[in-house]
């Protein structure tokens, strides 16, 4: 009943609707019969990918034509995601600088034939955060070459905007750093961001429980993105499973209006009627 | 000689990207794979026509599972 | 597949089995109507009710007889609980010593043919929180007359045992103060107690919007219950839905064993095989 | 005179408990109420039969929303 | 001048008036050095404590009355304590019954000289939380028996004005286990206890470092209680000096008054005046 | 004692040594004697200021030179701080440009003589946070121009070490948005600060009361700024007093090395020797 | 006319921004004060040689409590 | 015999409590020093006096650092 109701309003981004309000990231995954399980009981319908160099053989390139492995794993992936027939996002990941992420760019456009691209240009290799500036010159070019741009980036409202304000179909801030599973640890910011800006928000990193993800649609992020609080939990189906009713739990929530929060107490049973056994 | 993907190769003179992507195993249509040379994409409109020059810096790329 | 997989795993209190996690107070509801939607959206099989005092007729009471509304309001919450097929659990809500809550325990126990007791001794007026002494006290007294006693306590882990030692069936040990909406205030004694003690830990009082509910559930809460933040939230039907999945979600988490927390990122995609456009 | 659910009221003498609830508006079985007198609990059982006296503090009690 | 300040308003508990707001618990230092060294830099007036077992002679006991450590390493710590010119507080440290905590606290006025006792009735062993029945009926005995009793409790503020009304001179809330350096894992339960009595409160247990201790006052407590986390700091005489200065700080910023807590941002520049360069 | 120890370990910002840790804003003070007596209390050495119109005065400007305000007021906020004895550090507040900020800067060094500036390039009115990219460019002419530049800035820590990289002084972090009071919504953001830059750190906006001062330093921090937490409290002369304490306790206490937390107690009383009373 | 502080005043021909600050009750050294035309701080040096023109946006600051 | 801090010790018939504290290196006026003995205090007026009985267990303590 409350997936139903959930299901009822999908997310769009860029002229796309998403029924599922979570997106799952590939990586980390044990082995893709786990990932296929896991996207299913995600529910996900949208999942990021990366761009990596083949394996070359190792005998000797040219003429010979020597077999391969490559046509096994590579197919194994994009055939599983056919086969779960989700759409793929392709991600920028492991860039530093604007200019690898846009040929990076380019490169997955012609490799998935999308436009869409999860942007992500790193600043520091121990957490992996954004670089802001090296962020929007790359946003600007791939807005300009038509891409879909979905930018992870810090939660700093100001620079959300400034996103937006370049062409970004999408906005994903951090919760902590990527595979930390610290949580939303600055929820003061998220919501800032979600007043900030008119295009979805995705909580994207730091995700680690399913509490932190239902608190991030509570927060009035439109979906949230999660990999390794998935692919490296012990159970990853289960906790795919588990993320899926959190996101459905913290979309209805913050519909629904909450009650105020009250330092003292206000009782649920009525206090008047209340028997006098002296 | 190339280098394809970091490493130092032998390069027939006149192989197209088409045909070098087909002998590292990958037949058309190649699906998840994406090629750039000397850090600029190559369409794969391209790929038949496209011939790797000598001592290009080549990278041929697959869908890898990802964050 | 989500709610499958956790209604496989049914709660059990005193013998009896509960195919969902979520409590469902019915106080602070607007009408019978929503507490009935509310009820079916919640999924919750066991709810609680007050005793009140009757409403006397105007007129004399005596030989004369007169009409009376108490068959109409009366028989209404109890119809509607009938229809819902949920059971009823009397509470003590409004009691200050250990003696009227017995007494009401009672009572309870003949209006609603039941032994099951959700025992309140309250202590402050301002914060409705429990009184420890008068608490014991009357569980004592409840369990030996052949009570099943679930008492709502404070978050003190030693008073928990305390209760449990005594025979409590389950403790219910509160997050903030009833109808506060301020959430867990100390997660930290919520895990302690459910280390100490063998029996459900039944988290009560001061639950405000989802992830508060999914995060009782990773702490290791065995069921959550709820009154205010459903009966009070501006659309009580979807903060149901809305807890529903919560609780689903929080107890998927913590079965799926969770990722662990680190200061420091870790790559959810490799680094391996990242490409050189220099 | 007896003290019924905090207000003074009349009352007839003999006059049972089961009376007294069906007075109120409330015919048997009356599910979901229950009765005390002078804070003891009197069972369903005893209804018929229990008496209520003179001067007795009287709670007839019934299901309330709550939480 | 900000000492001068703080120190301007002693704190009184039964009568004797400290000017320091800061206890020490004497527990844990390597040596008597640093004891007496860290009881300077801190500025305490009151220590505790402990009674426990002298170390018997290994020759038999008895005519021969052979030599013994005792006089030593005993009157080393109270004349530690003698030199530092601070008054002794006794605890009870290991009592798990009231019987027993009220036997110590007896031998404790035997062997100090002192009504006054830090009442502690431990109900569990690993996480040495109070037991809240033995530690009413303790402290009732005491009370009854002229002590100036100091119960060592958890934070329910029901508990705290229960043994107030029994007599209790202050109330020793705990913040956190003891020498667990968690902090204040309730700040909401220990300003309603400031709320819920008359008497001093003094935080106990669970500090860790300087900002918790200016917390616990800023949240209304009158003095803060440390033992491990200066005893067992890599430096403890500087820890003590850094208390010595937080409670002071957390004192003097409670009665200045703060600024309330706004989601947005006020200037603290005027924008009238603000020149255009354009 | 323990402001003694602080004092020797002066801070040292771009070749000037300042004793205190603790930077004040002058805004928003009632009054100049409070502002005087304020900073008396806070022991600051270091105050901000910023630039703002002159009022005109009504009669036509030109030949007539009509008498003004302006040398009364203007020459007592200099001369107040002149008879402190403090250094001046003027402030960009307001600036939306890297091209305001910068003539700003410029006319600051006019005003006042020095080079030193705090520079704020502000992205969003509601907020006050910073603008990245405008904030990078300002900064980076300003350091080109012989600037000693100070960068409030966010608690991002790439960002913050991309202002290093520039050349600045020091970073100045926000804990939260100016005048806030919303204390520092993200310690762990301001640790990897810490860890990112070797130049000095100084906590700026959001601070509200002494705790957060303590743990800003606790955090790493070289020094803390306030500014509304003083100027706006009820008693800002004692809430500079307060801050001061804060500030030197925090560093204090980080220089202890606290003890680690843990989740379960550890005696600071030995169990061994304890009596048996059975 | 020139526009002084975002305001419109009139203007003597050769006037110096010396004779500015001064007329505005800010005799020299006017510590704490600066002055800026057409967005270009004037340096204080040049304060006495510095004419003014006609039509200039003048800005003319000094110290403020701030942040 | 006596249980003295929870071992077995010899016991001199007519013991008092102030002359098993001395035996122990513990002078008058032993300051910081309590006795129990059969779970009741002995106070110290009374050390001089009070005989140990056989079979006693005592408890001797001493100040201690802690909490």
């Amino acid at each position: 009943m409350a997936s139903t109701h959930a299901d009822a309003e999908p997310l769009r981004i860029a002229g796309r609707e998403l029924n599922s309000r979570l997106l799952l990231g590939t990586g980390g995954f044990p082995s893709l019969d786990l990932l296929a399980d896991s996207i299913r009981a995600s529910g996900s319908e949208l999942v990021t990918v990366a761009l990596r160099r083949i394996e070359l053989p190792d005998a000797q390139v040219g003429a010979s034509g020597g077999a391969s492995t490559n046509s096994g794993s590579r197919g194994a992936l994009v055939d599983v995601l056919d086969a779960e027939g989700v759409e793929v996002l392709p991600n920028t990941a492991g860039c530093f600088t604007a200019r690898d992420a846009v040929i990076t760019a380019k490169l997955a456009r012609e490799a998935f034939q999308t436009d869409w691209i999860k942007l992500e240009v790193i600043g520091d290799e121990d957490t992996l955060l954004p670089d802001a500036p090296e962020l929007l010159k790359a946003a600007e070019q791939l807005v300009d070459d038509g891409f879909v741009v979905l930018p992870y980036t810090t939660d700093d409202p100001v620079l959300a905007r400034r996103l937006v304000d370049i062409g970004c179909a999408a906005v994903m801030p951090l919760g902590a750093p990527i595979g930390s599973g610290m949580g939303i640890r600055n929820p003061y910011n998220i919501a800032l961001i979600r007043e900030s800006v008119q295009v979805p928000v995705v909580l994207d990193a730091g995700i680690g429980t399913a509490s932190e993800a239902a608190l991030a649609m509570e927060l009035g992020c439109d979906a949230v993105m999660v990999a390794s609080a998935v692919s490296r939990a012990q159970d990853p189906v289960a906790m795919a499973a588990a993320m899926r009713s959190a996101v459905v739990a913290g979309l209805l929530a913050r519909g629904a209006g909450r009650i105020a929060r009250k330092t003292y107490a206000t009782p649920s049973t009525p206090v008047a009627g209340t028997p006098d056994f002296s | 000689m190339i280098v394809l993907n970091g490493e130092q190769r032998e390069h027939g003179a006149g192989e197209t990207v088409a045909g070098l992507v087909e002998s590292l195993g990958l037949p058309a249509p190649a699906r998840g794979v994406a090629v750039a040379i000397d850090g600029e994409v190559v369409p794969r409109a391209a790929w038949e026509t496209h011939a790797i020059p000598a001592g290009a810096s080549v990278e041929v790329l697959t869908a890898m599972q990802g964050g």
